[in-house]
């Protein structure tokens, strides 16, 4: 029986503020579960802690609510430990990028098999709108007393240069967008990133759902407002590495990309690249049964309760005979 | 026939062998039947800074060094100058003869502390820089000296092997000392040989080169100096299976043995070694027909990545741990308590050095026994064994992920440094005996039909446990508090239960295992005197135990092993009869002592502390309580040997 | 003139305004020269979930809740539904009119485990599903409803603003049922005005908004209910200055005053108010002319770098400090101990709040007294000091800088978030008696001349100290075990010695800090019961002393302030005397208990402990403590209230 | 009196091994103090683990070895408390890019005026040569028993995307050049990185000394080796940002040369921008006063040793009167 996106429904109370992006991404998220035909208990949301972090208790599957800022590292030892599993991690941007960089970065290095999902919203939500590492230098969202003393980041362009395999962005309102992404991210064989731009309507009073739509900024020829969001699948672009050789060149095309802000934001895959060997292949290089007796899966044991293994190798060495 | 007991050191700068040389001597005796035991030391450096090896070497089990040296390998000036004071009358040095003259105070890796000490020891001897002249005055303590010209040896070999560089063969002065002092102590060869084809293994030229360098000094020390030096060793034939190995290796074994599948990592001494031995056996030999096993061992990006994500390699079902020292350790703490808070039965391995900080990289300590039980924001269950030999790491890190497992909490493992970088000989493992306990899980079938709770409350707080996975057990965990299916709750009631489902374990803890699994107990159970300690100073307590036993002092020793959650009603059994208890500890506030205290109300007569980094000896271990014992002893001793 | 004690509440969702209206009735009231007490609970939740402030005003001084709650302001029927249990028998609640068809089991905001129990409260008193059923139910316990037509009065605010749209004012919800009360209570409705004007400040439209909607509400209540309440508040002439603050605050003023320039923080609930309360008045008006003053706050990416930064700051001299709670302070253990090793005079205030884990991140807890006392790899001075009350808050604040320099360690400010987050009136600070320690600081001048060593031997083992950048006294500083220079140094010797050196501060501190400072005394000397406790209880404790002392029972209460090192010899003098001690803390196994056992050797003989994520109120304390006093209790009491 | 190398040494032992790239660092490093004419006692080396975070100890200057990963949070505190010193940062590629790359990721963010040098030499050399993040995948050196599972980061690519102003690569055995590279950098106006290549002939034989020379390519024509280095300056390279609208491109054009390696590698500067405010001009804009009175120069009590300040504003809004 084909799944529905209220299959993964739980029935927790949903406690994000009226108008959260959040709410978007989580529908986007059940619905993409269901339409790829995931079951529910082969689907492992790891968060990490704040407003998005909560979001695993909404959604009927196993959820693994992890520590602010250690959303990659629970969720890259759960897939390696069982690589069967569907794995999707879930953050804030303080999380991933300000408390959670250096697993950020470090996680490129090592291309695994899972989902992660960035809530961008330029604040700290669920400690009352603190700037977060996406706020850019000298912005002051109501939030916060006195203009932002920092640069902000661009996870885009961090996630190619760490060398994450998949980089999109999508926006939070744009649910249909925003599941076609995720789809496409799932199924990406590698460690797939994707920025979401995610309105804070409590605290972040800049990049707010009527500026994304450009409610500011009227056309004169037709009078509506001008979306200042476009979608990298409309224009010509490519972000797929065909070669080896291509690789630098779309990074590039795609650091490009990731530069415009403000009146052009692009939304979509900037970068995706298959070539790249993806952990559990490295790991099956070294260990051929890997992906068919994963760590999770070897009988440790036998009937007798007695350990499943010899050690013969370990003490030929030892033995003083 | 007598009771050897041989006490040799090969010293000489890091990189130069000392640790090869070593082995080499350990493995030499333990073919030949004989007991070891062998404490590495070594800077903090990768080259050039003294390290040395202490080995022991017996007829009988040897559990600890002792402060003697009976023979001294320097395979540099510096050695003889750092342990010169350690080598006993009628003991013996092997030094280089074209470094008699050396200056000391022109050695460039003598630190500055150091220099100034051996300053005003040569003033107060009347002692010139020279090393030749500090060597002629240890004669008068009846030392020997044993001249040998290291570089004439090495030209001999150089020229038989058709080397023509020198430097090439300059890595073999290791051997060259061992080949001297197994001809001094008149071992036979074969043996030696055998040890150093051991060591090397596939690498044949190395062994010619090793075999060669040994046997040629092996009869320089015949011809020159056999007559002098009164120790001699021989072989006995050997009745049991034994194995020499280090708490590093013992550990790895126990944990694959254990089932554990997945182990994280970040370098840090003295732990990588056990993670990078795992590694390098990582593939398995299964029992179990058609079936495959591996470990995967990962090196992750820092500490706060490994207690993760074995954390999260625990939830799917895998047996997982870590290993890590105290700077690692640090940064698991917030890990830790999500793991308490989540009831994940994760392994995490504490090789304890000196600290505080970066500390004494690579020295001994018992420091952390108050941080392993107490890290952590909030209360939680969890437990902590200590090992208090090698044999003992084997077992423990066993018992480690049974006791995870079935109880569901995180379990430290307390190793110290010198079980971690000491070797010892001892009986083969007893595997058949071996059980693997994996606690109250469901499968599939076993949740057809159930509303499945992850946390459900239950008598002893005890909850049946479900892998990711699994279909028809989906739950949640969150580092907040929750409720019984795993979802964030803060209502005060709910709040109330989950704290005593959670800390109730560890009253079930204290009911289910068995007391024997917990503590360790020598000696007479009416002693007067009652010794209290635990981890690595067990062996030179025994040591020392038994001598004062033989010698009429009436004494016992309490070695506790889970050290968190302490088994109270025992220790206190057993202390309140005691007239004296007298705590030993590897550290500066007595820390097992105020456990007790505060569990028990038992207080400490006495203290014998260590805290130099070095670990204790049975010589000092038995002066210190033997100065209890006859009432000369200060509440507090702080023990100082070892350089 | 009759004591005054009345207990008001206000709860509702996240966002609508409870906060506000809290302080606007605290204000108001000690406007009038009344003294109050609040408490703030609240979900990790931004907006949506249940909130309330649990309020006291008295004609003397309150010092902590007590059980009742004699008018409710319910926002929403989940407040009543929560709360219904508290309210006192010839007390009130004001109820939203419209609500009253509320469907109780429908309110989505409740949690599954507290329906499950409402289904059973309903069935067990043959009630309906309605709220109002519920209320009319609660008359029965002859509690006032007040029926208030919530929208209606709304409408009318808006319509003589001229405002079209109701959402606009629908966050007066809360000054509506402020207006309310005080009406009831009889209030004079000027201090009221005065009260919402200070809290708005400079948003006059907000002003006349709020103004205007609890007048309406005022009137109305006079109007339609002034007969049926019987509780009644006059203002009284006050005759000394007074403050009203919360514990974020009190400890924010003190950094500043204390000397304080360098602040690190990462957001992290209930910690970050302070450091946004710091930087919100970072520019500071120097005393000394010519001379600027100001606070450079820093929001690190991590509480790593947070502590770290904060240490290096303190090398140059600066008073620096970072705040955080359990989570943050998990990760600041590394550097805790790196701190710890180089005697770095650095401030880390920790509020503690419902562990482990993520725990409860908006709750109470007091659960981290050992943590926060063995943090850290190794062993090492630090200073623990926890504050019993707002005011100790910013006296410690200040102290805690002072020790830090005194005694060149890292020092531990524990506060819990019933401090943290709770407001109190109390008298103006006595800022003249204030006195800056900076401890033994070498300049350019002092060091010409000399050679300087950063970690000199001394009696005490406090070196003098020398500012990065400062001409002549070139020094290093290293994590590892060091010489006196601050070299790397892996001696035996030195190790001893510098160990010896950093924990002989412990004596030091214990000598050279009065025990004033450390410990407060309250109650007779020779009393038989002693109640012991730490940090918020102080309050409950004290308020429960009183009346248990003025009903003729001997009792008095020892708070420990300085926790670590604890001043063992005077608590020992003051327990051994005693009868019966009991424990009164925030957490499952009485930890301070566990400490002076250790310490001292005494047992508490009764524990009154609480871990519901609520602090302790007067109420409960005072009958816990009376059933040990009457022999009628069990050594181990949990105490349950709040919701 | 015109200041030497030799001024900045200390009586410590040496105790890196023999060989060790480190040595070229840390004369070169004296000899930049000497030239830039740095009293030794305004100069504050502050270090992380490894045999690399040893350097302060050699340098007769304030040293700070701290901990593993964490140079930059020190280095950051002191230099934010008194900017009058001259900070630098040292630390091994394992510290800074491994356990440290969170704060080296918002470092990025602040350009506090300091300068970092990263040693790379591929491996953790103090704990035995495992792989450092520098490390490039499939490659074994000699101290992993197997080839290493990770791809290998570039850091010139990772502080490019991570907003460093200034990012420099220079060879440890090239120490003239080394030493103006370094001068450069303590000059420049903000977060300046060097990527020192550091052989590390204990554990890593594959980036020798032998290799960076060339040894094994050599030259048919003149017989001689090829160095696989090649320096920046010497061909047509302006990595300097001169007004804002080249940022991109110069970012751009720094990271695709900064992707060559192997017979072709870089050397010199490779991205400088001095249009971005460095961090205490960014304070100084909040608190005027900031760099005449710092933190750590402010006066905190008066001759009484009463607190040197008034909290009357404090005060105010707290009084119930
Ligand atoms: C170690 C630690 N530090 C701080 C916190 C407090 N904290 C909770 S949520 C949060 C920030 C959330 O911001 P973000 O990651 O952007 O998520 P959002 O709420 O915006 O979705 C912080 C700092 C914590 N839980 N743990
Ligand atoms: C928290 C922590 N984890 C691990 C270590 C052990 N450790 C010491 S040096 C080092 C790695 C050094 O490598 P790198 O930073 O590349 O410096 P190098 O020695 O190569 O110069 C490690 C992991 C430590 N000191 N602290
Ligand atoms: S604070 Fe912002 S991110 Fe959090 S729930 Fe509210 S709107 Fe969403
Ligand atoms: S191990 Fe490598 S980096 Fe460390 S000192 Fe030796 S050669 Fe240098
Ligand atoms: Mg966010
Ligand atoms: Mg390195």
């Amino acid at each position: 029986m084909a799944l529905s996106w209220t299959d993964f429904k739980t029935d927790v109370f949903i406690d994000w503020c009226p108008g959260c992006g959040n709410y978007g991404i989580l529908t986007a998220l059940q619905m993409t579960l269901a339409e790829l035909g995931l079951e529910p208990h082969r689907v492992v949301l790891v968060s990490g802690i704040g407003c998005s972090g909560k979001l695993p208790h909404f959604v009927k599957a196993y959820g693994v609510h992890t520590l602010h800022g250690r959303v990659l590292p629970f969720a890259q030892g759960i897939k390696i430990a069982n690589p069967s599993l569907e794995v999707i991690a879930i953050g804030g941007d303080g999380d991933g990028l300000g408390i959670g960089a250096g697993h950020f970065v470090n996680a490129g290095r090592r291309n695994v098999d899972i989902t992660y999902l960035i809530h961008n919203n330029g604040v700290y939500g669920l400690t009352k709108g603190q700037a977060s590492p996406t706020l850019k230098l000298n912005l002051k969202v109501k939030s916060i007393p006195k203009p932002n003393l920092n640069e902000g980041m661009n996870p885009i362009i961090l996630a190619i240069a760490a060398g994450y395999t998949f980089v999109a962005r999508a926006y939070a309102y744009d649910t249909k967008h925003l599941k076609e992404i995720l789809k496409q991210a799932i199924r990406h064989k590698g460690l797939a990133l994707v920025d979401i731009l995610q309105p804070c309507p409590t605290y972040n009073d800049i990049n707010t759902k009527e500026w994304y739509a450009g409610l500011d900024r009227i056309d004169p020829k037709t009078g509506k407002p001008m979306s200042r969001l476009y979608k990298l699948e409309e224009i010509d672009y490519d972000p797929t590495v065909h070669n080896p050789d291509e690789e630098l060149d779309k990074k590039i095309a795609a650091i490009e990309k990731a530069k415009e802000w403000g009146d052009k934001i692009p939304i979509g895959i900037f970068y995706k690249n298959e070539l790249v060997p993806a952990f559990h292949e490295r790991i099956a290089k070294r260990m051929p049964f890997y992906l068919s007796s994963p760590p999770a899966k070897q009988i440790i044991h036998d009937s007798n309760n007695s350990p499943a293994i010899y050690i013969d190798e370990f003490l030929e060495e030892l033995k003083m005979t | 026939m007598t009771e050897l007991d041989f006490n040799w050191m090969a010293g000489g700068p890091q990189g130069s062998g000392v640790d090869a040389a070593a082995n080499i001597f350990g493995r030499a005796c333990a073919y030949g039947g004989l007991y070891v035991y062998g404490r590495r030391e070594y800077h903090s450096n990768i080259k050039g800074l003294h390290s040395y090896f202490h080995l022991r070497v017996s007829t009988h089990e040897v559990l600890a060094n002792v402060n003697d040296v009976d023979l001294l390998a320097a395979f540099d000036a510096e050695t003889i100058v750092r342990h010169l004071g350690e080598v006993v009358p009628g003991g013996g040095i092997i030094v280089d003869k074209d470094q008699l003259n050396t200056n000391i105070s022109a050695i460039p890796t003598l630190p500055l502390e150091l220099k100034s000490t051996l300053r005003r020891y040569l003033e107060s001897r009347g002692l010139s820089d020279r090393l030749g002249d500090l060597l002629e005055d240890a004669k008068k303590r009846e030392i020997n000296i044993f001249q040998v010209p290291y570089m004439d040896l090495l030209k001999q070999i150089a020229t038989k092997l058709g080397i023509d560089k020198l430097s090439k063969i300059m890595r073999t002065i290791n051997v060259l000392t061992l080949g001297i002092s197994f001809g001094l102590i008149d071992y036979e060869i074969e043996l030696v040989e055998k040890a150093i084809k051991a060591f090397f293994r596939e690498k044949p030229k190395i062994i010619e080169m090793n075999i060669l360098a040994m046997s040629l000094a092996y009869e320089y020390a015949k011809e020159n100096f056999s007559e002098d030096f009164k120790f001699k060793i021989k072989s006995l034939p050997v009745r049991e299976e034994r194995i020499l190995l280090s708490g590093n290796q013992a550990v790895a074994i126990g944990k694959v043995l254990g089932g554990c599948r997945f182990q994280t990592y970040y370098p840090i001494t003295p732990a990588a070694d056990e993670s990078e031995y795992i590694e390098s056996h990582e593939i398995l030999k299964s029992k179990i027909p058609g079936e495959n096993a591996g470990v995967v061992v990962l090196q992750t990006e820092d500490e706060i990545s490994a207690i993760n994500m074995a954390s999260g390699a625990a939830l799917t079902g895998v047996r997982a741990s870590t290993s890590t020292s105290g700077p690692g350790f640090s940064l698991m703490v917030e890990g830790l308590s999500w793991a308490g808070n989540n009831e994940v039965p994760v392994v995490i391995t504490y090789y304890q050095r000196g600290a505080p900080s970066t500390g004494l990289p690579t020295r001994h300590g018992q420091d952390d026994l108050r941080f392993a039980i107490h890290a952590g924001h909030g209360e939680f269950p969890r437990i902590v064994l200590a090992s208090g030999d090698i044999r003992e790491c084997f077992y423990d890190a066993i018992a480690a992920f049974n006791y995870a497992e079935r109880f569901q909490l995180p379990v430290i493992h307390l190793i110290d440094k010198a079980l971690a970088n000491s070797f010892q000989t001892f009986p083969m493992f007893e595997i058949k005996d071996i059980k693997i306990q994996r606690g109250n899980i469901l499968n599939e079938e076993d949740l057809r039909g159930i509303e499945y709770k992850r946390f459900a409350f239950t008598e002893g707080g005890i909850s049946p446990r479900v892998f990711l996975g699994t279909k028809g057990g989906i739950h949640w965990y969150t580092g907040d508090e929750h409720n019984e299916f795993g979802h964030i709750s803060e209502e005060a009631d709910n709040r109330t239960k989950m704290m005593e489902k959670r800390m109730s374990k560890l009253e079930t803890i204290d009911r289910e295992i068995s007391i024997n699994e917990k503590i360790n107990f020598f000696g007479n159970e009416d002693a007067d005197n009652i010794v209290v300690s635990w981890g690595s100073p067990k062996g030179a307590i025994i040591e020392a135990l038994n001598k004062l036993t033989s010698e009429g002092f009436n004494l016992s020793f309490l070695q506790v092993r889970m050290v968190h959650p302490i088994p109270i009603q025992h220790i206190k059994e057993i202390l309140q009869k005691a007239e004296r208890i007298i705590d030993v500890e590897m550290n500066y506030s007595g820390q097992l002592g105020g456990i007790i205290r505060e569990k028990t109300g038992i207080s400490m007569d006495f203290q014998i502390l260590k805290y130099n980094g070095r670990p204790m000896t049975s010589t000092e271990v038995y002066n210190a309580i033997k100065l209890v014992l006859q009432g000369r002893a200060p509440k507090r001793q702080v023990l100082n040997y070892g350089s």
